[in-house]
């Protein structure tokens, strides 16, 4: 191997190139969605706070599913935003979808098509039960104006529909929600805990990990009532519902993902001191000898 | 809070700022790009006129008058943001004033502020590409930058050029606190643009926030206080 | 039988998606500028898409039903257009003007409240009564985000008391990085997880996952190996 | 009427004004005022929509130079206005079937998810070549973010019980005060921009450059 040559093994764990890094992850995420091992998960206090907060859902209660993601969100919360709205469903709750990134106008076709047994079962019917919005919240305008004027600022849906006659005939402002269930990777979210949950409507959040250390102070002074963390979150709360789902299948890859990093950062610090501080201490002493 | 920010303007006192290290990171970096003959990227973020865009165009108001002194070449890269359009005339104006004011405003060239769309990762696309080809010595990359700040950080390590990032959200700047030579910490960005600028608005807006800060910590110790005496008087007047 | 429409969506996909994640290679390619580019020109149209069908659903349909005032919404947007026009660029500073103020108004009233406000109540907690846990948790919090804000004073000098607070609240600042770096990862491979899931499940998606990857990765090492790399990548 | 609306005074009392006609209605709890401001922010919503224009028509503009100028590469501009243009069309064509549903599923969607995937990978080498325990700091970030991954990841949370009282305490208290300081800093300064905007002191973000001062 080059390494021996040249310093040896303490040196290539000093110097690799990061492309094995990028190949390495690669395969350990995608080899156990080929051969699924099935990893045993625990709960956290947090998820099971979020699914307290669904399980007091009443029958034709009115939910506000807003989806704050790009669609590349979407992959790491799937898990959650199935998993709520398999539970809505199940509570015969309202569900209105509005979206606040052009890229997730998809997203609630797709979310209908993974619970649509339920939603059949349940006799769920658009217009009466459920109705898209699309894109309703472009900027913080938006929202505010939406809390305080709901049809002033919606007046159709997202295939151009007038949204008159559907069930948000009852809704006039903020107070009217029963509940704001929000899926983000940031983007709206602040504006609708100002313009919604700061004035009182109850506010659960499915966030992505970059997004947790930021949503936890609100969750923590009581603004919101529930916040469920990225996709382990919503493997989580699978595993409560007794529903598996994309969370739960993709444990695996998520476990040896975490234990490729722990790996790669042992190699770097073996061969930082293994060799790095050797050379510095070298160069240090020579330096003093030369000065 | 409006009131005391209008008191310290109007009072014409100079309010004292401390010497944030960053910038001394900043001006090791430019200099040592000097002495390698390579150019200096530096970006003030995608966002439009907010508080961070404001302290990042005020570093780069100041990394434009040490590459202005040194002869170095400085490519901003802008764009990245429906609102950064409206932000890049200003960006220019910083740039050509530098190099007017240090008397070299023949080296100013305005290719060297590419516009890469409105888009975050077209943004990044440009950036990462200028950066592989130019291969800088430093990369000063502050203001309101998102998640494309670790794209940015990590390649700015790959062409080993030294690498200076501020946050503005916290786990940006825990991956960024990895990822950078440097990192200004949060606030420590506009305060670093307040000690730079002139602007007696800006200084008096940073005494304003130490002054909150204080605020916030004499309010909880003393709620705390209370609260451990079984006066709960702090809280109700909080809540009211 | 999965339909032919469904395959090209799987293969066009996956192979734009390997070309997106040629960027790892760690020097820029036509493919990664193939996949750029798709994304930009899409996404931009989708943008475009989206906007108009908020200004028409949010304005044109209600001036329809008699809401006349909104006919301002118009006429001031028009008016901010002229912003990039070199000469009638002040003609934006009317819009710019009445959306900053109005900005400022809605965010000003609530962020006091959310973010400073209701922030400091919540950290004035029992430190004397409650289980063992909770008092740790309670201590822990006080302590963190007391010291933590003495690391963000700028007007004064950071000597003595002040700057031994401020040094010691570094330090709970970098236990804190540690796990927002662990939970940002998390977060980060959950991504990535989540659009393998989409291209391995069914089973009949893995093909055309694993040859892209392959194809693009020879594709661009040949490339690189013609020396074709910087002639074919575009110019920025 | 040029001068009216290059007048730097007008434009600040303007902004003044609409900031206080949004700002104090929510306090006073007026209804006929609350209609009105709501009305203001309405308008504001749609005419910051038309902003999405502005960033179009610099796209377009700096694709059209490149592909005036036939800089290398010059056909993948093209090629990126072209499908722009598409897009449009398909828009018209439908949004919930045919050529617009194809794009968004063969397009924007695996792109846009590998455009944030890839963070995975550069946190991933950034952790492999910086996370090294050089001072009490760096080993203090190191501690708390071994615990934290190995709580995360399922098989040794699940069987290393040890690891998640800890991770939990971690998260609920150090990294939730670091959000909770954040979060305080991050609105104090805000305010105080907000505030120094509206008195006129930053006519920068008016579009007035500084010789018009």
């Amino acid at each position: 191997m080059m390494a021996k040559e040249n310093g040896g093994i303490l040196k290539w764990m000093a110097e690799y190139d990061r492309r094995y890094v990028y190949l390495v992850l690669f395969l350990v995420m995608v080899g156990p969605l080929l051969r699924p091992i099935g990893m045993p998960i625990t709960v956290s206090p947090d998820t099971v706070q979020y699914y307290n907060v669904l399980q007091e859902v009443q029958p034709g209660d009115k939910i506000f599913f807003t989806l704050n993601t790009e669609f590349s969100g979407y992959n790491e919360i799937q898990s959650g935003i199935i998993a709520t709205m398999r539970v809505l469903v199940e509570k015969h709750a309202r569900v209105c979808f509005g979206v606040a990134h052009v890229e997730a106008t998809i997203i609630p076709d797709l979310v209908i098509k993974a619970v649509q047994a339920e939603m059949t079962a349940n006799d769920y019917q658009y217009g009466r039960d459920y109705v898209i919005l699309g894109y309703i919240m472009p900027n913080e305008a938006a929202v505010a104006a939406g809390a305080e004027n709901f049809h002033g600022v919606v007046t159709q849906d997202w295939l151009g529909r007038p949204i008159a006659g559907t069930f948000l005939d009852e809704i006039t402002d903020w107070e009217d929600w029963d509940l704001i269930t929000d899926f983000t990777t940031g983007i709206c979210t602040g504006y609708i805990i100002n313009h919604y949950a700061l004035r009182g409507t109850p506010m659960i959040i499915n966030c992505i990990g970059v997004s947790i250390a930021s949503e936890k102070p609100y969750l923590d002074s009581g603004i919101i009532q529930g916040l469920l963390q990225s996709m382990r979150g919503g493997a989580e709360l699978e595993f409560l519902i007794g529903h598996p789902g994309p969370g739960l299948t993709a444990m695996d890859g998520f476990s040896f993902g975490h234990y490729m990093l722990i790996i790669f950062i042992l190699i770097g610090n073996v061969g930082y001191f293994g060799y790095t501080r050797q050379q510095q201490m070298k160069a240090a002493t020579e330096g003093s000898k030369n000065g | 809070m409006a009131a005391l920010v209008y008191y310290y303007i109007k009072t014409k006192k100079v309010v004292h700022i401390r010497r944030v290290p960053g910038l001394d990171a900043i001006e090791e970096a430019v200099g040592r790009s000097a002495e390698m003959g390579k150019p200096v990227i530096c970006s003030f973020g995608i966002g439009g006129f907010t508080y961070w865009t404001l302290a990042g165009l005020a570093i780069l108001s100041h990394v434009a008058h040490l590459t202005a002194k040194t002869g170095s070449r400085l490519i901003v890269p802008t764009g990245g943001g429906d609102q950064a359009l409206i932000v890049r005339p200003v960006a220019e104006e910083i740039v050509k004033t530098a190099y007017t004011m240090e008397g070299v405003e023949d080296q100013y060239t305005p290719d060297d502020l590419p516009f890469y769309s409105g888009q975050q990762y077209a943004y990044i696309g440009g950036y990462v590409g200028v950066m592989q080809r130019v291969r800088p010595g430093s990369v000063i990359m502050t203001g309101s930058h998102a998640s494309e700040a670790m794209n940015i950080a990590e390649t700015s390590n790959t062409v080993g050029a030294i690498t200076i990032t501020s946050g503005s959200y916290i786990s940006n700047v825990a991956a960024l606190a990895c990822a950078s030579d440097y990192i200004l910490i949060g606030e420590e960005a506009p305060a670093a643009g307040a000690y730079l600028s002139d602007d007696p608005a800006q200084r008096a807006s940073i005494r304003v926030q130490d002054l909150f800060k204080w605020l916030a910590i004499a309010v909880m110790i003393l709620g705390l206080a209370a609260r451990s005496l079984g006066n709960d008087l702090m809280l109700r007047l909080l809540a009211t | 039988m999965v339909d032919i429409i469904e395959i090209s969506v799987v293969a066009v996909g996956t192979f734009l998606a390997m070309c997106m994640f040629s960027t790892l290679y760690g020097k820029s390619s036509p493919l990664y500028a193939l996949a750029e580019e798709s994304y930009i020109g899409f996404a931009t149209g989708l943008t475009i898409i989206w906007n108009i069908d908020y200004i028409w659903k949010t304005g044109i349909v209600n001036i329809m039903a008699g809401d006349w005032v909104l006919l301002f919404s118009i006429l001031l947007g028009a008016m901010m257009l002229l912003r990039v026009h070199p000469k009638y660029s002040y003609v934006a500073r009317l819009p710019i003007a009445i959306v900053l103020g109005a900005q400022f108004g809605l965010s000003l009233r609530t962020i006091i409240f959310t973010g400073f406000i209701q922030q400091i109540s919540a950290t004035i907690v029992p430190l004397f009564t409650g289980g063992t846990q909770t008092l740790l948790y309670n201590w822990t919090i006080v302590i963190c985000v007391i010291f933590m804000l003495t690391f963000f004073f700028y007007t004064v000098e950071m000597e003595g008391a002040l700057g031994v607070s401020a040094r010691f609240g570094e330090y709970l600042l970098y236990i804190a990085f540690g796990t927002v770096f662990a939970q940002t990862f998390m977060g980060r491979i959950g991504l990535v997880i989540g659009f393998l899931q989409s291209y391995t499940i069914p089973d009949w998606k893995t093909p055309y996952l694993l040859v892209s990857m392959v194809l693009v990765l020879a594709l661009v090492m040949y490339m690189d190996r013609a020396g074709l790399l910087e002639k074919l990548t575009p110019e920025d | 009427m040029a001068e009216i609306l290059k007048n730097k005074q007008l434009q600040i009392i303007v902004m003044a004004l609409s900031f206080l006609f949004v700002f104090l209605p929510y306090f006073l709890n007026v209804p006929q005022l609350n209609t009105a401001s709501t009305k203001l922010v309405t308008i504001c919503s749609i005419v910051t929509a038309f902003t999405v224009a502005l960033a179009v028509i610099a796209q377009f503009r700096r694709g059209m130079n490149i592909i005036n100028r036939r800089s290398r590469g010059w056909y993948f501009k093209a090629y990126m206005l072209v499908t722009l243009v598409l897009m449009l069309g398909f828009s018209l064509m439908g949004r919930d079937s045919g050529p617009y549903q194809w794009v968004m599923f063969a397009v924007v969607n695996p792109l846009s998810s590998v455009n944030y995937g890839i963070l995975a990978f550069y946190m991933a080498s950034t952790a492999a070549r910086a996370f090294r325990a050089r001072n009490t700091k760096a080993l203090m970030l190191l501690v708390s973010g071994f615990i934290v991954l190995m709580y995360q990841a399922p098989l040794t949370g699940a069987y290393f019980t040890g690891f998640e009282p800890i991770s939990i305490y971690l998260g609920s208290t150090f990294s939730m005060a670091a959000g909770r300081m954040f979060l305080i800093s991050v609105t104090v300064g805000a305010i105080v921009f907000g505030v120094r905007v509206i008195l006129g002191k930053e006519p920068s973000v008016l579009g007035i450059s500084k010789e018009e001062k």
